[in-house]
């Protein structure tokens, strides 16, 4: 059977409803879907405003990344059928999604949300994007602290 | 000597104030080796050769690792997507 | 702080990117979205293929009862900044999206996803929606197996 | 007597052969007896009237809840949507 993976850096707009109709198969039943999207009011830790990001990534590695990442998806859950893992990089104003996770199943209650839970997580560990935020006071990179272990 | 090319992301790349550069290097050398080469061939990286991440041809590499020919190494820091 | 609430019983396509524009507020970063879909072919149970399927509601109670699975949501995670709950019902055929349920939340890791899965699971089970199955060998109604409690 | 409107829904509304009808009941008529009047009253509805689910006025009502005057009474089998 040949099951739909999508993994791409794009600077384009996300569009869910055709990033789901590519993942969903005949016997599909059941999407659980993750975005992220740009915060303007950050509460948690330094509250702080956001005037927009800017995402950058070493684009060939994080696709490859992001294979990884679905790869590691239908080894845990092999029950998956489609999985989409789309990043947008660029400009990116408050309110708009970033990043997309996907992952379909015939059913519900058999590891969909698990597995988008775990792509997310992943891709924030292992997939080489970045952001700088850009507000009121100035701008400054979003540090990630998460240090990748051989074989990642 | 190896001819390789570099790739700075994120914080590094600010530092480095380039976004890539070519240099060769000693056949035998390891990323620990590099990382002291570059701290002393460009003092802005030195400080962030701590905590840097580092890939050999797109993939994480270790401080033991030797640097192969016509290498594509990248640096930047931890991973902040999203 | 007047938080976006959908709840509907629609006959037209379920829009997943205004969906969840309508539910991002300044300070979200973090969308968990489920969607079902009409499988052609089941292989779980009793395996069949079917050509379509046919919902109706009792209108007024699923709205109704849609709204109160998002009052429980926000009981139970009160840090859920949106929610969106659709049915889609008429004639729907395989791979298409018939029922939505999205939560949006500052961060990932504060109960979007389980509020997502909650909601899923208690439309099933109070919300007054019917399916009948039109496959090869002529139509059947899906059987619900859930008895609400007094006050549910 | 009260007058109530009575919905059918699913697999109900296949028994019942309409999908609405109005009907006087007596004002003490809990939702047990209600099913006993259609039980008698509509002899196919008799065999769904063991597992049928109820609401009054959009809500769900057991067997000792006693129906109220201009009720909205529906009837249907456990919820099967998503």
């Amino acid at each position: 059977m040949n099951l739909p993976t999508i993994f791409s850096i794009t600077e384009s707009e996300l569009d869910l409803n055709d990033l789901l109709a590519q993942i969903t198969l005949t016997s599909t039943g059941a999407a659980a879907i993750f975005t992220g999207m740009v915060r303007g009011e950050t509460a948690r830790g330094d509250a702080h405003v956001t005037e927009y990001l800017e995402y950058e990534a070493y684009v060939p590695m994080a696709e490859a990344k992001m294979k990884q990442v679905a790869d590691e998806i239908r080894e845990r859950w092999p029950v998956i059928e489609g999985i989409a893992v789309v990043q947008r990089i660029g400009k990116l104003y408050p309110k708009t999604p970033t990043v997309l996770i996907a992952c379909t199943a015939a059913h519900r209650d058999t590891g969909v949300f698990e597995a988008a839970r775990y792509g997310i997580d992943r891709l924030k560990e292992i997939v080489p994007v970045w952001k700088k935020e850009i507000g009121p006071d100035g701008e400054e990179w979003v540090e990630g602290d998460y240090i990748p272990k051989p074989g990642e | 000597m190896n001819h390789i090319k570099l790739l700075f992301f994120a914080t590094i790349r600010d530092r480095a104030g380039t976004k890539s550069l070519e240099m060769d290097i000693p056949t035998d050398l390891t990323i620990q080796g590099l990382k002291e080469k570059l701290s002393t061939d460009y003092p802005n990286l030195k400080e962030s050769m701590k905590s840097v991440l580092i890939t050999i041809n797109r993939e994480y590499a270790f401080d033991d690792a030797v640097v192969p020919p016509s290498a594509e190494i990248a640096l930047f820091p931890p991973v902040s997507g999203g």
